[in-house]
């Protein structure tokens, strides 16, 4: 068997009145998850915290599986994710994705209302590399990107969404790929030590302001949406959670996002209470 | 009684390691097994408590075929002691003396019990009844196995080489008090060894084997001395046989001359106020005023052996009997005590004339 | 660092008791599994070699490679905890096998032989005296197993069940010291705590061991 | 069905991993991989065996060569090497001390064990022959002491050849790249491919530990000169306690 | 000469393992030092090495004072041989051998070619000169470590227990092996061993220690058991003393009888018909057909203690004397024999008077 494939046995539980709530390895999904679960118990109903899952593809199939019950994910990710091929091209504004994804959400799963909050791919330098090559969008790589090198999730050497579609839609071929972290701690710290030229970093990461760092502007579209969206288990979605998670959603914005996340990465609290400050000041709580 | 039928022991190897012994191991007495190594002195000790099953033949004990009971029963009843003592480890000295009792249902306090007293029997003191066997030395883990084996008073005990490992005067020790435990207890012992001294000083009955797993000879341990039965009993029991065998024979026959007719002689036995010789003085001894040590005396139950090495040692060839106080009884010429030994080998060879 | 325990407690101690659970539930059903095979191995002796073999070849195995594959072959959820479980089981089997084995051999033959020659019949003397005997082998392998295991189960955390592996991949994440020193620092106590209580139990049961031999 | 499924070919199996111009090409992998065992167990026993010839042969600070074993046993490789890395930033460095870390205690505590297992009646026949200290140490002991230290080293060399596997977990090369990639791509072909690779690589390099034993150490050491049958039994030490595969 | 300048030793923890020791090793003989376990003849040998410093006290060889000498180098000097040969195992028997020769510079050849006759020498094939020394019994392991001792031709020998880990059987062919061997290279060696009958058997001089390192008796094997200096050195030599020292004596100054002489005393020495004695037939030795078996001759060189010996195990008290082809050349008698002893005694006290 192949247990990172999806697993169509498992069908879905009949409602346990416990909902399991997943999230990525990253610091921001796992704020985003804490704040789910937050604003549930709230709600009256229990939850059980199963975070830094892993690698998408991982907590997708734990979400299949039935392990867990609910998600924060990203919009045009997840659209990647799980259309065979990527994401058909030209579906980018958070509107056309989110309408993509509905035909392809797999039985039993179901997207709630997205937040306007984005959290995007970006392809960053630090300002010494924007000024010595004069870098202002993805195109500008073009010419120069074979004597680059670029840090990112290993998953990326094989995605449209990755090295495939920059040099489809731009022509642009690095020098030297560096499998690292999905714009994580890694990533960034090849590209402040100058390791990797052009990092992957996203577009809610802190150390884009604390560090000066260039976003090149993706000209032509091809990092998609990345609306922060719910998924959950249709067989747990009972009114009061979603009344919950929309809530969570609806006082999510990309501003505040950094802002709370900021607090999670450089003041190392921990995302518990960053959670609980957050659903407070927007009276979730 | 124990007796071996024309038993034969062949390995699925093809060796043959006992081959049709006939043998009586007397009720009450030690019997030791003797040979040069490989000869099948262990198989046939093992063959009696069934460690070994015979390819043919039969042993009884007392008439009865072991082969009919059953192995464990049988083997509760037959004490056993090895080489290395096969002390177990985990237990404690009295643990380890009340095996065989607990395993008959023997409850722990009255195990222990007799496992101290024995303890005492063998000559250990009680103060090591909590110990582990590491904490004990060679010659007093052999000790307990000795007394282990006799936890359960087993009528037979089969012991091998149970003195071998230890060094040569802590082996005098435990043969010296095996011996007179066995004068005690009166068990029927089958003994292996492979030292021929230690065959003789302990055998009542001495079965000497060979290769391939014959018995060259059975016999008395003097008989073994005086008359070997072919070459390799002869080069088995090895020099000094003659000598040696004098050990069997009491002094207490030979006719003693007064301690005045060595004067005579010319020598002077100088013995102090209690009467207790303190050496030779004489013509022939040198100007010395001090008496030449006369090397050591013979009392009543010394061996043939004994007085004949002091007669050969002594300054003047004279062995002294003292009584028990050490008082000078008497003296015998090594001429006089030659004489006797002539005599006497002649009154012997008539009964058989 | 005083500061990030405090705030942090509740993960700390949740991880904390995910990793105990995670690694001891692995020794004992390990253990369990290993003596009837290291048993075996002794009885029957061509089956030594082979069996330790492929124990060595289990436990060449990396771990995170073994978490990921077992839930394929045995057909359990992604995010069981049982897939770490039964990993570990397997690798402290593969282990515990040669000790259990090795054990059993050390016993002295001549110690067997006197069991039987005073009337022992198999089974009593298997549970009195080698079993007994082997026990200070056996115990010093459950040493290695156990603390092997504790350090191994932090590899979990990169599939999202890992103890208190999970505080190194937020360290990681955040570039912060503070959890994983404490994450350490509780997987060695961890791990020198079960060792002692080993190395405890061991006193209890093997006292002769403990005993000073005669020079 | 979230999740894309495996390509036809098993990834171990399809060629095009096996060549060049692969992003991850295998046979490149596993040069990397061997590079990174190979570093580590340098240094690692250029560390291990002089402290361990040392207190093997004075006796002195012997509780150091006991302690390490169990220490290094006890510290978790992933800990170590986040540790690390958040202290001293990311790349081979890292990886690299974790790995040292991880291979110094089964060679130090082999070696010592090795050379207090020397026969005491050999050394003081040494001296006795007049050999210096030195001499005696490298003529005498440590001839007698390589099964030991040989077991000591292939044990390093098989923990370290698994735990390199790490070594992608912070975005380098190795094996370990099959997993980590494996598992971010959602490829349980390319996990199992790791795990295959790495299991291989952990037979070969035994195999080739063997083969260099029966070299360097003597065969009046190794049970060699003794007939077939009575042949002492020399445990591969993949069969010996080992410990921390991990990543 | 080897001397033992009043050399003592007290350990760091108190123990006094040898006590001012006064001793005189003389060139070209073996002087053995025999006593119970830890009276200090390890420590004394291995000052002479310098393996153990002394605390007080010189040892000289031939005059020099070995503290005055590079240790490693006066050890290369000085043949060391060890209880369980304590070889390499992980070098060859001729790379073992060839150890003190490689250290001191000799080429791999010419110590190789040394080895091999060394090892004719001690009385092995040269089949063995590539083996290990696993590969090796246990004696011949033994000689292998006297070999590399050899192998430099150093002066002087030390020897600790060098055979007391091989059984007794090949302990005898060791000590008769290493008897001729000194004899040809006549070393001076100083030989270690707890066991009496040993030391007698090996020293020219014996020097027996006892406990807390005292020197009890030094003087030659027959001094020992002729005159033990004390109660401590009698009982150490054990019993059968006055018998054993008659080893030390050749029967060849014995009067022998003609053979025909023995048949006017009624007993009749049977000869086949090359003169070969085959037993003994006579009125008082039954009426058999067959003579009976005279249980052993001597010839030339043996010594009294033999001669002896045949006398009490013979039938009828006569030693009987044979060529070296084993034809009979006279008989003594037992009683005469003894009358001889005496007067040998006697001739011997004469010169001290
Ligand atoms: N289980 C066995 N299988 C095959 N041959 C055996 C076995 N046990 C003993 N032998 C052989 O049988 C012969 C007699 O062995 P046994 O142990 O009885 O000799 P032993 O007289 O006790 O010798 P030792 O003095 O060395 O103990 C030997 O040749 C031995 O090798
Ligand atoms: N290095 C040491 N430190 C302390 N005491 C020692 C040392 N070596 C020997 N001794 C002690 O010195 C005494 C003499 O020891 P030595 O080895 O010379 O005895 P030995 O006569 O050779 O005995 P054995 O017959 O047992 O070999 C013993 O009491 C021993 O315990
Ligand atoms: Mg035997
Ligand atoms: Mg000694």
């Amino acid at each position: 068997g192949d247990p990172l494939a999806s697993d169509e046995g498992a069908s879905s539980q009949p409602d346990s009145g416990t909902i399991a709530i997943g999230s990525a390895n990253f610091p921001e999904s796992e704020l985003l998850a804490e704040m789910y679960a937050q604003a549930i118990e709230a709600a009256g109903v229990e939850v059980e915290r199963t975070f830094n899952i892993g690698a998408r593809e991982l907590y997708l199939a734990a979400l299949e599986d039935g392990s867990i019950d609910l998600l924060p994910e990203y919009n045009g990710a997840l659209l990647s994710a799980l259309v065979d091929g990527g994401a058909p091209e030209g579906v980018t504004s958070p509107e056309d994705v989110y309408d993509a994804l509905q035909d392809v959400m797999p039985d039993g799963i179901v997207t709630l209302p997205q937040s306007e909050a984005q959290d995007k791919d970006t392809l960053s330098v630090t300002a010494e590399t924007a000024e010595q090559y004069g870098l202002e969008t993805i195109e500008d790589l073009e010419p120069v990107a074979g004597e680059l090198s670029i840090a990112a999730g290993p998953e990326w050497a094989e995605r449209y969404v990755g090295l495939i579609g920059l040099k489809e839609l731009y022509g642009v071929e690095f020098g030297e790929f560096k499998p690292l972290d999905a714009g994580g701690p890694l990533t960034l710290e090849a590209l402040l030590s100058g390791e990797a030229d052009v990092a992957n970093i996203f577009s809610t990461d802190s150390a884009i302001e604390t560090e000066g760092l260039v976003v090149l502007e993706d000209t032509k579209s091809l990092y998609l949406a990345e609306n922060i969206v719910p998924i959950i288990r249709e067989s747990k979605l009972t009114d009061e959670v979603e009344e919950a998670l929309n809530g969570v959603s609806e006082a999510l914005t990309t501003e505040n996002l950094t802002e709370y996340l900021a607090k999670v990465q450089v003041d190392k609290q921990d995302s518990a209470s960053v959670a609980t400050e957050f659903l407070t000041e927007y009276g979730l709580l | 009684m124990i007796t071996f039928d024309g038993v034969s022991k062949v390995f699925p190897d093809g060796t043959v390691a006992v081959d049709d012994l006939h043998l009586e191991l007397p009720t009450g007495k030690i019997t030791v097994f003797v040979g040069p190594s490989g000869c099948g002195k262990t198989t046939s000790l093992r063959m009696i408590n069934r460690m070994v099953e015979p390819t043919s033949g039969e042993i009884l004990i007392d008439g009865v075929p072991v082969t009919t009971q059953d192995e464990a029963l049988l083997r509760r009843g037959i004490g056993y002691v090895i080489q290395h003592a096969g002390l177990f480890p985990h237990r404690t000295i009295v643990e380890n003396i009340g095996t065989v009792q607990r395993l008959t249902g023997v409850g722990r306090k009255a195990a222990r019990a007799t496992a101290i007293d024995l303890l005492r029997r063998v000559g250990l003191s009680e103060s090591l009844a909590d110990k582990y066997p590491v904490q004990l030395s060679g010659g007093q883990q052999q000790r307990v196995g000795v007394a282990r084996a006799l936890a359960a008073d087993p009528p037979v005990m089969l012991m091998d080489e149970p003195f071998s490992a230890v060094d040569p005067i802590v082996r005098e020790g435990l043969q010296a008090e095996f011996l007179r435990l066995q004068a005690e207890l009166g068990k029927t012992i089958a003994f292996v060894t492979h030292d021929i001294d230690e065959a003789i000083k302990l055998g009542d009955m001495v079965a000497v084997f060979r290769e391939g797993g014959h018995l060259a000879q059975f016999g008395s341990p003097q008989e073994l001395l005086e008359k070997p039965a072919n070459d390799f009993v002869a080069d088995f029991v090895g020099r000094d046989r003659g000598f040696r065998s004098l050990s069997f024979d009491s002094a207490d026959e030979l006719v003693i001359d007064s301690v005045a007719s060595v004067s005579t002689g010319g020598e002077i036995l100088v013995l102090d106020d209690a009467g207790r010789p303190v050496g030779w003085a004489g013509p022939g001894l040198g100007d010395t005023s001090a008496p030449i040590p006369h090397g050591g005396t013979f009392t009543r139950g010394d061996s043939l052996r004994l007085v004949t090495d002091l007669a050969i040692s002594s300054p003047v060839g004279i062995a002294v009997q003292v009584d028990v106080d050490g008082a000078a009884v008497g003296v015998i010429r090594h001429t006089s005590l030659v004489r006797q030994l002539d005599e006497r080998r002649r009154r012997r060879a008539e009964p058989t004339a | 660092m005083i500061d990030y325990v405090i705030a942090n407690e509740n993960v700390i101690l949740a991880a904390l008791s995910q990793h105990i659970m995670l690694a001891l539930v692995p020794i004992v059903l390990g253990a369990l599994i290993a003596l009837p095979i290291g048993f075996l191995a002794v009885r029957y002796g061509w089956l030594y070699h082979p069996l330790l073999n492929v124990s060595g070849l289990l436990y060449s195995i990396p771990s995170l490679a073994l978490f990921l594959i077992i839930p394929g072959i045995i057909g359990t959820k992604i995010l069981s905890p049982i897939n770490i479980i039964v990993a570990l089981t397997v690798y402290t089997v593969a282990l515990l096998v040669r000790v259990v084995a090795d054990g059993l051999r050390s016993v002295d033959g001549i110690v067997t032989q006197a069991a039987s020659a005073m009337g022992y019949r198999r089974i009593r003397r298997f549970f009195e005296v080698e079993l007994p005997i082997a026990l200070p082998v056996m115990l010093a392998g459950l040493r290695v197993a156990t603390v092997a295991n504790i350090s191994l189960v932090s590899v979990g955390a990169l599939i999202g069940v890992g103890g208190l592996g999970a505080l190194f991949t937020r360290g990681l994440q955040l570039r912060y010291l503070d959890p994983i020193i404490v994450g350490i620092v509780l997987s060695v106590l961890l791990a020198v705590l079960c060792d002692l209580v080993i190395v405890l139990v061991q006193r209890r049961l093997t006292p002769w061991t403990r005993v000073k031999g005669r020079s | 069905m979230i999740v894309r499924l495996a390509t036809d070919t098993p990834y171990l199996l399809d060629p095009e991993n096996w060549t060049d111009s692969a992003v991850t090409s295998i046979p490149e992998l596993i040069g990397t991989h061997l590079l990174y065992t190979a570093l580590a167990l340098v240094i690692a026993a250029a560390i291990a065996i002089p402290v361990g010839l040392f207190i093997g042969h004075t006796g002195r600070l012997a509780f150091v060569a006991i302690n390490a074993g169990n220490v290094g046993r006890s510290l978790p490789t992933l800990g170590l090497i986040s540790f690390l890395v958040v202290l001293i930033g990311g790349g081979l460095f890292p990886a690299l001390i974790a790995l040292v870390i991880l291979a110094i205690p089964p060679i130090l505590t082999s070696t010592y064990a090795g050379l207090r297992a020397v026969d005491p009646a050999a050394v003081d026949a040494a001296r006795g022959m007049g050999m210096r200290e030195l001499q005696t140490v490298f003529t005498v002991e440590v001839p007698m002491a390589l099964p030991l230290m040989m077991s000591g080293l292939r044990n390093a060399a098989l923990q370290v050849v698994a735990t390199a596997t790490v070594a992608a977990y912070v975005g380098l090369g190795g094996l370990g790249r099959l997993l980590v990639d494996g598992l971010a791509l959602n490829q349980y072909d390319r996990v199992v491919a790791g795990a295959v690779l790495v299991a291989a690589l952990a037979i070969l390099i035994d195999l080739l530990a063997e083969l260099l034993q029966r070299v360097v150490v003597s065969p009046g050491v190794s049970g060699r000169a003794v007939t077939r049958r009575a042949r002492v039994a020399h445990p591969s030490p993949l069969t010996e306690v080992s410990s921390g595969t991990a990543a």
